[in-house]
């Protein structure tokens, strides 16, 4: 078993092996792991081989002398022993205790203000909002709004505040930090950063209901001049398409109410207010991945069969009439011009 | 006469029963005192109601106190705790203090008494 | 809860398993248990802690929802009439009064007097659940109903829970007058009154606390 | 005799009271063969027959939703099964394993063997015993109807709020669950009262708790768990009722409501229960393997209070569960460390099984077998959870599959093992013949092996950051591989399961086994196989921890056992089953009066289902169960508990002296009768 929990940590190509941690809080935590995992191994490894050793030195071979009935010293406990026995774990314990504490309190300690990057993140059945709130130190000098792909600068500490929607979801991007629950009705916080830039994938780890399993995210760590370029694009309004193929499209996403449910900045900024919370799609085609990050946003047919049926995603709360291929042509068109 | 006879056959059946044979009860006089006791209470109780502002930070301490106390005369004597085997007492509070014990803890995570 | 309340309890006017041991029998010692106590006593205050807990829940639900802001209706503390539940306590607390001398009426033998006592009891029970009643109906009537908010629901729970206890204690409180009645209860059997006293008791004694800590003590 | 349920005096003769039929509604049932029997019993053994075999089915089908499970994972982007049946699958296995398989499980042989093991000659309130069986059985059987009633609930066996309200799962899946597990929770709670009142009054002369085989000690600590914690599940389980069906706001995030009381409610319930699930198993390993290691157990007292440390314990760690949750750093830190030294006392356990084992004469029968392998895969699933209450480093391990190979470890490799231990171990007790060892071990070595190649690998995938409870799983997340093994795995414990029922139907032929087949230790060994319906023919009197053995064995010169010549069985056993010797009581058991068989139990718990589906559907059903348990009430209570037309079970007269005895009583009866009614007048 130990055995295969040390090849688990040698293991390559997982993405969200949470024990090859690529930023300070994650390997907190891994360095914290460490430790504790070698004193399980050693007590594993005691109380297996004492298990072993006794099976094998003492079963019972049905003796060649034939006296089956010779009795064993009837021992009926030790208690020097048996104390012995409490005291030692209760040590290796406490070890293990003066260990964790430090670190709960650690983790959950608030940065100081403009220290960290804020973010709002919003999960809602199945997909996740980020609201970047104007921070000029950030270069953010007029809010944004996002989904799904959390951009975040490299090497920065970047302070989340969680909120639900609807159900209990939990944020967790493994390679940068553990969990924290994303709880209706109460506000959570939480801390990430990335040593280096780069793509980190992550998931919704609360049973949410139909698409729980659909419900992931990337993180997507920038270098500084990514992170200015990345901020740049994305305060940047998208111009009305007005002819062609787009233009079509940008009338239909009226029409075929996608607008009574999606803003996008500068054109569709009021929703319906029985819509349910819907991805922001101001900038959709700055992502990669679109719907909890389960389709590829590169290529088009995903796209395309996202508006053919987005109930392929169980449970999807995007529920819209039936769309010709043509009206889908048309809105795809509009939709590849908000980059 | 004759009802006077059943009754004598009936207790002693009675006491036969109870363990310690014939232990004391607490008399009639004894219940009808708790029962004062405990109506003086919570007339102070109920009081306490009309002074809140004159009480200040006694009040819920005080209130607490008398639960309490209310509480234990109830336990001890009607439900004869006092008199009764250890074992019930046993049962009964360790139900109650485990009560208290994680319904406490419990609140607590919610900041409830902060 | 009313379901688990009548089986684990038995005694709704019930013999309750073995509760009649054989005083006369010469093969049987009265007591033939290893601790000396009665099966059925032990089982009730078994019981009885298990509702400790069943309570307890209960009211710190209702105590955290206490101190949370309501989004409609009024809060549960704005209606309170103290003084009408005041009494409505005291009427309660005065029946575990009665109820206790019920008991000892039956173990003299006094059969006359253990009716009249469990009948006071009932009908002081029963007092006590009509003003509940009466308390639930005004407090509809001044905009709080069980759905309209949190308070609301958790209040209306709690004190639910304990008025359907009570209401089974005053089942039970019937069904033994009637044995009585019959002949059925004779001082032999007072512990199965001891036993219904224990519960009564109980239920008096989470009114003892329902007072303090969901009527009196400010939020 | 030493009968607790005695005739009622009074009844015999109240005037013209129907005391046989208190409703007129049926005769008593007096038969004690035959399938009727079965429906009417109130004997603890038969229940525990009932239990066991009700749960063995549970397991069966909960396992069938796992390897349901396992099928749709073996690869990624798995198609078997979409994700709504996924989710109702994992939520029903979880279900069932723990409320319908373990629990009753347990209930099994806590039922059956601690009134053998402490000398009693039933529990001491059989119909009662009767009456929990039954609803169990309702209850299980009303949860699981709801697969025909529009599905299944689905949101996981923790079913947290907000989820779990009106808003999210609007179908009455979620109303199955909550009226269902209320409805075993009944029955565990009666079973709870009942089986303390068993241990601590029942116990037969000289059997102080000292004496009590370690078994009996660690049921009678799971009880009081669920005695304690049946009652906040049942606070927590009304609330979300009241939501659902009657728009109560307690769950209720738009009303302000804290989705945490949720969480709170069920852990304060949920880690108690897990212990519940285990320490049991803990103590039928703690019989098995002394019997089998040929010496004591090693330590007893510390066994025994470890038990306890850890029933205590087991309350004040809940919020482990919570640590991702948001409940504040000082709240994690305080339950970190109440979690990590809960692994103290199960140390204790774990290294004083060695004890025993050490130096032993070790038999490896396949009930040893089960019971070593307890001592060493639950280690792997204790230390995994110690890695869980390091809880900065939980916030990963939360929600993932290292979580469900923990508690796999504990679970099955600690829970089930121990059950099947117990089962190999008492089997001939129970039905008078050994199943046979040789498919024994092939159960054992291919359950061994299937658990771990489907348990193990969890460990992996769960570091690697694969979650819990998600229908399916992309490519290339280096999970695929070990997906494919645990699902390989599963179906070898499959297999294995299928060889146990092979084996139950194969050894139904096999020779009687004799009272005493492994040269037991405790009293359960000293009366005939399977036992009389009144368990001792002679109440014994006990002197010493592990009695059975004390009266086989005595010691040398040099402190080494020998067996007697002379020694007793506390009942018939027939000639040719004894083991060494032996010899039988010579008393008349004509004399014994056991209480009487009974419809009532069963009608009263038919009420329940009727009620919950009432709920449901139309209140009128439920205004109809609700009579049906008021009646099944004061039939219940009013039906003296030992027929006076039956015979006192087992013979047909009483002496002489019994006949005056009534005649007395008959008097006094009449006498306060007759009073009462001129009072009355
Ligand atoms: C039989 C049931 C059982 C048992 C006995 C245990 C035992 C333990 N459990 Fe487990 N647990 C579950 C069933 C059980 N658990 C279930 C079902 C869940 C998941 C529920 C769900 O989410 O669905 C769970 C989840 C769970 C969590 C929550 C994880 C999460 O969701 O994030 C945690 C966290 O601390 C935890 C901890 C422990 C600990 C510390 C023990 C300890 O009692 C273990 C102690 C034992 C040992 C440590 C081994 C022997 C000891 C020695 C050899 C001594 C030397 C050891 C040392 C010095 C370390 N468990
Ligand atoms: C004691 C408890 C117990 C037991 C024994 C098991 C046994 C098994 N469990 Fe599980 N399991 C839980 C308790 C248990 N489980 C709990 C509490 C959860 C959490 C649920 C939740 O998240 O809400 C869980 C969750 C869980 C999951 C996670 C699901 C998810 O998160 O998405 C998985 C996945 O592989 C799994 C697999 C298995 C397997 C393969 C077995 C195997 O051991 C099963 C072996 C199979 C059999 C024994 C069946 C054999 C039967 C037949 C072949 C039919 C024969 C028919 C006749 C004879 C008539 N279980
Ligand atoms: C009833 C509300 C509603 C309507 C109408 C609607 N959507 Fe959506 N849409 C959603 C929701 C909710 C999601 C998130 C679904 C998920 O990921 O589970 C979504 C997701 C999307 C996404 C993916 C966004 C991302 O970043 O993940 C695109 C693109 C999209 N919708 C386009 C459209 C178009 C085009 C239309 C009109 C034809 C439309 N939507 C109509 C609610 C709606
Ligand atoms: Cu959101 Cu799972
Ligand atoms: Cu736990």
């Amino acid at each position: 078993m130990a055995s295969l929990v040390v090849l688990a940590g040698c293991a390559s190509d997982a993405p969200q092996d949470m024990l090859e941690p690529e930023g300070p809080y994650a390997r907190t935590l891994d360095n914290l792991f460490n430790p504790i995992f070698w004193v399980a191994v050693a007590v594993f490894v005691v109380v297996e081989g004492v298990i072993v050793y006794s099976i094998v030195k003492w079963r019972d071979r049905g003796d060649a002398d034939g006296d089956a009935e010779e009795m064993p010293a009837q021992l009926h406990g030790n208690t020097r022993l048996e104390i012995g026995w409490t005291i030692v774990p209760a040590l290796v314990l406490a070890v293990i205790a003066v260990l964790t504490v430090p670190v709960i309190f650690e983790l959950n300690a608030e940065p100081a203000a403009g220290e960290a990057l804020e973010v709002d993140v919003t999960g809602a059945q199945f997909w996740w909002g980020y609201d970047y709130p104007t921070q000029p130190d950030f270069g953010i000098t007029e809010g944004i709004v996002t989904a799904n792909e959390l951009h975040i600068p490299a090497g920065q500490q970047v302070h989340l505040t969680l909120e639900s929607v609807d159900v209990i979801h939990s944020f967790w991007a493994p390679k940068l930090n553990g969990k924290r629950d994303v709880v209706p009705g109460r506000t959570h916080h939480w801390l990430l950063e990335a040593d280096e830039p780069g793509v980190y994938s992550g998931q919704c780890a609360e049973f949410c209901g139909l698409s729980h399993a659909n419900m992931r995210l990337k993180v997507v760590a920038h270098d500084a001049t990514g992170w200015e370029a990345w901020v740049e694009d994305m305060q940047q309004e998208p111009v009305a398409p007005v002819s062609g193929l787009a233009a079509e499209g940008f009338a239909l996403f009226q029409q075929r109410g996608c607008s009574g449910c999606h803003v996008v900045e500068g054109a569709y900024n009021e929703v319906a207010d029985d819509s349910p919370p819907s991805p922001n799609l101001t900038h959709l085609f700055s992502r990669d991945c679109f719907a909890g990050c389960i389709y590829d946003l590169n290529d088009r047919n995903e796209l395309e069969a996202w508006l053919r049926d987005p109930q392929r995603k169980a449970g999807s709360k995007m529920v819209i009439g039936e769309l010709t291929e043509a009206d889908i042509d048309a809105l795809y068109a509009y939709l590849e011009t908000l980059e | 006469m004759s009802e006077q006879t059943t009754a004598q056959v009936e207790h002693e059946e009675y006491e036969a029963q109870t363990e310690h044979g014939g232990h004391d009860h607490p008399g009639e006089r004894t219940y009808v005192g708790i029962a004062v006791i405990l109506a003086v209470l919570t007339a102070a109780e109920v009081a306490t109601y009309y002074f809140e502002d004159q009480l200040g930070g006694l009040l819920v301490p005080s209130l607490i106190i008398m639960m309490i106390v209310k509480f234990f005369l109830v336990v001890a004597w009607f439900m004869h705790l006092r008199f009764d085997s250890n074992l019930f007492t046993r049962m009964f509070v360790s139900g109650l203090f485990l009560a208290i014990g994680v319904y406490v803890a419990a609140l607590a995570t919610f900041r409830f008494f902060t | 809860m009313s379901v688990s309340e009548q089986t684990a309890t038995a005694p709704a006017g019930a013999v309750p398993e073995g509760a009649a041991h054989v005083p006369h029998d010469a093969t049987t010692p009265a007591h033939h248990t290893s601790t000396g106590l009665s099966h059925e006593k032990l089982a009730m205050w078994l019981f009885l802690g298990s509702e400790c807990l069943l309570f307890g829940g209960l009211i710190s639900t209702f105590l955290l929802y206490r101190t949370r802001e309501v989004t409609a209706g009024p809060p549960v503390g704005d209606i309170y009439d103290i003084p009408f539940t005041s009494v409505s306590s005291f009427v309660l607390l005065m029946s575990s009064l009665t109820m206790v001398l019920a008991l000892s009426a039956i173990q003299r033998a006094d059969h006359r007097r253990a009716r009249t006592w469990l009948l006071t009891t009932a009908l002081l029970g029963s007092t006590f659940v009509a003003g509940q009643v009466y308390e639930f109906t005004t407090f509809v009537h001044e905009g709080l109903g069980y759905t309209t908010n949190l308070q609301g629901s958790a209040f209306y729970t709690l004190t639910g829970f304990h008025g359907v206890h009570v209401t089974l204690g005053i089942l039970m409180l019937l069904s033994l007058f009637v044995m009585s009645l019959r002949g059925r209860l004779p001082a032999g059997k007072a512990e199965t009154v001891e036993i219904v006293g224990l519960y009564w008791h109980f239920v008096d004694i989470v009114w003892i606390i329902i007072f303090t800590l969901v009527y009196l003590i400010p939020a | 005799m030493a009968l607790t349920e005695e005739r009622p005096p009074l009844e015999l003769t109240a005037g013209d009271e129907p005391v046989r039929n208190p409703l007129g509604a049926f005769s008593r049932p007096s038969s004690s063969y035959g399938w009727r029997s079965w429906l009417t019993t109130v004997d603890h053994k038969k229940i525990g027959i009932l239990y066991g075999a009700t749960a063995m089915a549970f397991f069966a089908l909960g396992g069938l939703e796992a390897l349901l499970l396992r099928v749709q994972l073996a690869q990624p982007e798995g198609q078997v099964l979409s994700p709504e049946v996924y989710n109702q699958m994992f939520t029903m296995h979880g279900t069932t394993m723990v409320f319908l398989v373990i629990m009753p499980m347990l209930a099994a042989f806590s039922n059956y063997l601690i009134p053998l093991m402490i000398g009693a000659r039933d529990v001491a309130f059989p119909r009662l015993n009767a009456l929990s069986y039954w609803v169990f059985l309702f209850g299980g059987l009303f949860l699981y109807s709801s697969f025909f009633l529009g599905g299944a609930p689905d949101n996981g066996w923790f079913n947290y709020a907000p989820n779990s309200g009106v808003a999210f799962s609007p179908g009455h899946g979620i109303d199955f669950w909550t009226l269902g597990l209320q409805i075993t929770g009944i029955a565990s709670l009666l079973g709870a009262v009942n089986l303390i009142t068993t241990c601590l009054n029942m116990r037969a002369p000289g059997m102080t708790l000292l004496r009590m085989p370690v078994f009996v000690w660690m049921a009678l600590v799971a009880q009081f768990l669920l005695l304690f914690a049946i009652p906040v599940i049942t606070v927590a389980l009304f609330l979300l009722m009241f939501d659902r069906l009657f728009g109560a706001n307690f769950f209720n995030v738009e009303a302000g409501a804290d989705p945490l009381l949720w969480q709170h409610l069920f852990w304060i319930f949920g880690h108690p229960e897990v212990y519940i699930l285990v320490l049991p198993a803990f103590g039928i390993v703690s019989d098995v393997i002394p019997t089998f290691a040929r010496k004591p157990l090693f330590g007893y007292p510390f066994m025994v209070f470890s038990g306890i440390a850890i029933g205590f314990m087991g309350w004040g760690v809940w919020a482990h569960h919570m640590f991702a949750s948001g409940i504040g750093p000082v709240s994690v830190a305080a339950f970190s460390l109440s979690t990590m030294f809960i692994a103290v006392p199960t140390g204790v356990k774990i290294f004083n099984w060695i004890g025993t084992l050490w130096k032993g004469k070790l038999i490896f029968t396949t009930a040893m077998l089960f019971a070593v392998a307890l001592v060493s895969q639950f280690t792997i699933g204790g230390l995994s959870g110690v890695m869980h209450s390091v809880a900065p480093h939980d916030t990963q391990q939360t929600d993932t599959y290292f979580i469900v190979a923990h508690f796999h470890y504990v679970l099955f490799g600690g829970s089930m093992f121990g059950i099947f231990a117990g089962i190999y171990y008492w089997w001939p007790k129970i039905f008078g013949h050994k199943l046979s060892e040789r498919i024994g071990k092939a159960h054992f070595w291919t359950m061994f092996v299937g658990f771990n190649l489907t348990f193990g690998p969890m460990h992996i995938v769960g570091l690697q950051g694969m979650p819990r409870r998600t229908a399916t799983y992309p490519e290339g997340m280096g999970w695929d591989l070990m997906n494919l093994l645990e699902t390989i795995g599963s179906f070898l414990i499959a297999i294995s399961f299928l060889m146990w029922v092979y084996n139950v139907v194969a050894s139904r032929k096999n020779p009687h086994a004799g009272a005493d087949p492994w040269d037991g230790r405790t009293l359960e060994w000293s009366i005939s196989s399977p036992p009389p319906a009144y368990n001792f023919d002679v109440e014994p009197t006990v002197e010493h921890l592990d009695e059975w053995w004390h009266r086989k064995y005595g010691e040398d010169e040099h402190g080494r056992p020998v067996r007697r010549e002379h020694f007793t069985y506390l009942s018939g056993v027939d000639e040719a089953s004894r083991r060494g010797g032996g010899d039988d009581p010579d008393v008349d058991v004509s004399d014994i009066h056991l209480p009487s068989p009974s419809y009532w139990p069963i009608v009263l718990a038919l009420g329940l289902p009727l009620i919950a589906y009432g709920l449901i559907y139309t209140y009128w059903l439920a205004a109809l169960g609700g009579l049906v348990i008021i009646a099944g009430s004061f039939g219940l209570g009013l039906e003296p508990s030992v027929d006076p037309d039956a015979g006192h079970g087992d013979h047909g007269d009483h002496g002489p002296d019994d006949e005056g005895h009534d005649q007395e009583l008959a008097e006094v009866g009449a006498a306060a009768g007759g009073d009462d009614d001129e009072e009355a007048s």
